[in-house]
């Protein structure tokens, strides 16, 4: 495990989750949710966990992103926060 | 400072994962649009399993997949010397799955129920259904 | 509610990074969690139940009951989203609009008239975009090999990172690449949603069922060695057959649930029309 | 077989829940039996549970045959038995009682809903019944996610006030992952007897400390403990009678449960009460919880509204009671969970009998409703006598043991607070079946007479029977408390709480 490489993805975890929750478009927010889920993802396969690693990069940026696109398309966009 | 540094580098993964995990209880207290709060919810279970996920790692220590483990010759391998030190803990990992199925399950439901509000409301935001549901 | 929200989170991380002064280090070999239980898993996992992917070991077969629930959690979560959503409409009040295939000519058909099913014609949904050559065709030929490669999960997963939850997955997401690349209509038509949403129960209950059958042979709930006579094996190697009989289950489970509750989602619950 | 019961209780409502969803494909009307017959099963094995549990003791059973620190392993003694047999009950009772509503509340969807009924059940036995703290994490989100689904199917408002307390219920079962989390990194384990003897020389340690107040938080957002319900009353108040009937009487039992399992099992009495000392501030949140649910009720002019205020109240009780500390304010607490559930169950049920006849419970609704439904209400007032604690009925007994808890340590407040909230539900009850009793106040004088004619329009029989089932068992359960405690609740709290 290099500490460098992990430290940036660390950072980079925080800046998406952070941009999710910011961004005032839902599909935006959706779409960077899914990196934040890869980004957590590669983490994991970091730190060895492989299994969760693939289970999160099927499940967390795959299925969920597009069950978030789904529903954000069927609603609406539009956010103020 | 030098102690406290060392303390952050030995142990920086928890430190995020309470970032990230406050990042997301804020959110879902404190927004206003229900697809945002289930951003959160989301976001508040994957720092849970970055947390578990750190407990699990070894270091020095490999994947929990056995080497020699291949094919017919499994009860053979069996015999091989097995030292737990080299493999990274797997409990952390099975629990984890589990909690990333659950994460994805809630995640369904609450977007169905969202888009069940939105179809009688009209909107996503909270204080916009409360207004509506006061006028009534 | 701000406010509010940002002094709990704040409360909450303080009291959570006070706690983390007691923590073992991070990556420390030595720390209790990694010298208690996980030890034994490592070690004794191969003798056990000759697997090589102690994940897969400790997740169907130690923590098997854990797991048994966690199918039962994704099926729980379709059967909500299906008795929340789902919207039975048998005459569909608005108009329909159909496609000439080879000239593109687009006709609007009046209220629940159709047009008799032929050839020529292809129903298409009412907010219809032409569909993208490269992106339809580029989707059809990676589909099967999503599948395969879905399956080659599930039945690998002893050897390799992968098993019935991620093979489902992936299984799901290529029915639902299917939807997206073309449209819902074409999706349903090669997974009926009567077949899906009878098969997610069925994949649970090969699970449970397999544990069930365990009891029958007088051995406790889920104890895969107790199979061993019915699949002429010695116990050991019953108990890795039994984690791929479960596996399969929890493939087919996850597969159908992610597929109906994405249909379901994408068309509000009308079944009809995704995204 | 009798050595599989701890496995036939959990696993015959699951497989029949799976069942039940695809029958509901091919033939609707297969549905009901099926589930009736499952918590049928289930509720025969958790009494033989109970009866063998009170004959031998604590009963393992070990799933998939692994020993337990390595594989999960049900541990059955007193406590959980007694209150399995509580939700196996309360729930086949329920589920014969409420076919008609569900049929009127909820045409075409009734099989998923018997399925997702079945599976709620199956979460709550198997929340109670489990010896692993892991997996009683998955149970809780089975229960939370079976539990969404049924309440969202009420009116206008549920999908939202269920949405809302999907988030609360997530962040609940979040808290206690992260505390069972906490726990596993210093102690390695997740069974909770073992860890239960790995933690007393970690007492002093900050990660437990933690680990305890996460779960208990966790715990208690779940069972809407006062500055946590916010989310309970819209979302008990909105729901379909059914579900309400359901999920009210026994998911914040089975959390108080839980929370009771933390203290004596995985945490010790010996952490909680004496290392931590914090059990009085806990008790006094317990008396404010009392007085604002008593006082939250007596606002409320809808009759199921005012019914999920005084579950706040009575949660208050619970918690109360099994902070006092000592053996007296444990055994009420214990005993309140079998009481409580039975009356909430009761008074909810009359509830869905008149949402199925009036369609709205309003107290404005409800005038003349004596003369309308004479058998509904003869059970409410038993119900009502009960929560308000008249002597035959089992209220009393169980409010009597935490009161003298509450003299015996000395905690005077929860004392009052008790009284208090009997005397609030005197004037709630009473207003109730005043309003219920007299004829309605019509505006014009002439026609007030004609409603004397006013055809008796009771529910059907097969939701009356079930009706006084429980409110005989309220009785009945008052009658034998004495049994019950000394011959389960007494062995259920270990010895070392005086």
């Amino acid at each position: 495990m290099v500490w460098q490489l992990d430290l940036a993805i660390l950072t980079l975890v925080v800046i998406t989750a952070v941009g999710s929750l910011m961004v005032k478009d839902l599909l935006g927010a959706a779409i960077l949710f899914g990196a934040y889920s890869f980004m957590m993802c590669a983490l994991w396969s970091i730190m060895g966990a492989v299994d969760v690693a693939f289970t999160e990069a099927s499940v967390g940026a795959g299925v969920s992103t597009v069950l978030f696109v789904a529903a954000v398309l069927r609603t609406s966009r539009r956010t103020r926060d | 400072m030098g102690d406290l540094l060392q303390i952050i580098v030995a142990k920086y993964n928890y430190w995020i994962y309470i970032t990230l995990m406050m990042i997301g209880l804020y959110a879902m207290i404190g927004k206003n649009n229900l697809v945002k709060k289930i951003v959160g919810m989301s976001i508040f279970q994957t720092a849970i399993i970055l947390f578990y996920v750190s407990i699990g790692v070894k270091k020095g220590a490999t994947i929990p997949i056995l080497e020699h483990g291949h094919g017919e010759h499994g009860h053979s391998a069996a015999a091989l010397i097995v030292h737990a030190v080299d493999y990274v803990n797997p409990l952390p990992h099975v629990l984890m799955l589990t909690a990333i199925v659950v994460g994805v399950a809630t995640l369904g439901v609450a977007l169905a129920l969202a888009i069940k509000v939105h179809n009688r409301f009209n909107t996503l935001e909270e204080d916009e259904i409360l207004a509506q549901i006061r006028e009534k | 509610m701000k406010i509010i929200g940002l002094i709990i989170a704040i409360l909450t991380g303080v009291l959570l990074l006070s706690a983390t002064a007691d923590f073992p280090i991070f990556g420390d070999p030595d720390s209790p969690a990694s010298t208690h239980l996980s030890p034994y898993y490592i070690e004794k996992t191969m003798e056990d139940t000759s697997v090589p992917n102690i994940v897969t070991a400790v997740l169907a077969d130690y923590r098997g009951y854990d797991t048994m629930y966690e199918t039962a959690v994704i099926f729980t979560a379709g059967l909500a989203c299906f008795i929340i959503l789902r919207i039975f409409v048998r005459e569909e009040p608005g108009d329909r609009l159909y496609r000439h295939v080879l000239t593109g000519v687009t006709v609007r058909v009046k209220e629940g008239a159709k047009l008799p099913p032929s050839d020529d014609f292809e129903r298409i949904d009412t907010m219809w975009t032409p569909p993208d050559l490269i992106i339809k065709t580029v989707c059809r030929l990676l589909i099967p090999f999503i599948q395969l490669f879905g399956l080659y999960v599930i039945a690998h997963g002893h050897h390799s990172p992968g098993g019935g939850f991620q093979g489902g997955v992936i299984l799901g997401a290529s029915i639902i690449l299917l939807a997206i690349s073309t449209d819902l209509r074409t999706a349903v038509q090669r997974m009926r949603e009567k077949v899906d949403a009878i098969l997610c129960p069925v994949g649970v209950i090969i699970y449970a069922g397999t544990g069930a059958l365990c009891i029958l042979f007088g051995f406790n709930f889920l104890d895969y060695s107790a199979l061993a006579p019915l699949l002429h094996v010695d116990p050991i190697t019953a108990r890795s057959h039994g984690i791929l009989i479960v596996e399969i289950g929890v493939g087919i489970a996850v597969m159908c649930t992610m597929i109906w509750i994405y249909n379901i989602l994408s068309s509000g619950g009308k079944y009809d029309e995704g995204l | 077989m009798s050595q599989q019961y701890p496995a036939l209780l959990i696993i015959v409502p699951l497989l029949s829940a799976l069942l039940i969803s695809i029958t509901g494909w091919i033939n609707k009307r297969l549905c009901f039996p099926i589930a009736v017959a499952a918590l049928a099963v289930s509720a025969y094995s958790c009494i033989g549970l109970l009866l063998r549990v009170v004959d031998e003791g604590v009963i393992v059973y070990r799933l998939g045959g692994w020993d337990p620190p390595m594989g999960i392993a049900y541990y059955v003694d007193h406590l959980n038995a007694l209150v399995l047999v509580v939700v196996s009950v309360v729930a086949l009772i329920n589920l014969i009682g409420s076919k008609k509503s569900i049929e009127l509340e909820m045409p075409g969807k009734t099989a998923p809903f018997y399925a997702l009924y079945v599976l709620q059940v199956t979460g709550l036995l198997g929340v109670v019944v489990t010896g692993d703290a892991f997996n009683l994490y998955v149970l809780l989100e089975i229960t939370a996610l079976s539990g969404y689904a049924m309440l969202a199917m009420g009116d206008d408002r549920a999908p939202l006030s269920t949405l809302n307390y999907l988030y609360i219920g997530t962040i609940g079962a979040c808290f206690y992952l992260l505390g069972v989390g906490y726990l596993y990194i210093v102690t390695g384990s997740l069974n909770m007897v073992d860890i239960a003897n790995i933690l007393p020389p970690l007492y002093e340690s900050k990660a437990v400390l933690a680990a305890f107040i996460i779960c208990l938080v966790g715990v208690w957002l779940k069972m809407a403990f006062f500055p946590l319900h916010a989310w309970l009353p819209n979302a008990y108040t909105h729901a379909p009678s059914a579900a309400s009937s359901l999920i009210a009487p026994l998911v914040t039992k089975v959390m108080i449960y839980v929370m009771i399992r933390l203290i004596l099992t995985v945490f010790t009495p010996e952490f909680t009460f004496n290392i931590l000392a914090i059990s009085e501030p806990i008790v006094w949140l317990a008396v404010v919880a009392i007085f604002m649910g008593a006082i939250l009720a007596l606002a409320e002019r809808n009759l199921k509204k005012m019914l999920t205020y005084i579950i706040v109240a009575e949660v208050g009780y619970m918690v109360g009671g099994a902070w006092l500390g000592n053996r007296l304010g444990m055994t009420g607490a214990i005993l309140h969970i079998v009481n409580d559930a039975l009356m909430t169950l009761c008074a909810f049920m009359v509830v869905s009998n008149v949402a199925y006849k009036l369609k709205g419970y309003a107290f404005d609704d409800l005038k003349g409703l004596f003369r309308k439904m004479p058998f509904t209400m003869g059970a409410f007032v038993v119900a009502a006598l009960s929560m308000i604690g008249v002597p035959p009925t089992c209220g009393f007994f169980s409010k009597w043991y935490l009161i003298s808890g509450a003299i015996q340590s000395g905690q005077y407040a929860f004392m009052v607070a008790l009284l208090f909230s009997s005397l609030v539900n005197v004037v709630l009850f009473f207003r109730v079946i005043e309003i219920c009793f007299y004829e309605p106040f019509s505006d014009h004088h002439g026609h007030g007479h004609d409603h004397h004619a006013e055809p008796m329009a009771e529910a059907p029989v097969s939701m009356l029977v079930p009706l006084y089932v429980v409110a005989g068992g309220l009785i009945l359960v008052g009658i034998y408390t004495s049994d019950i405690v000394n011959y389960v609740i007494e062995f259920a709290i270990p010895k070392s709480i005086l």
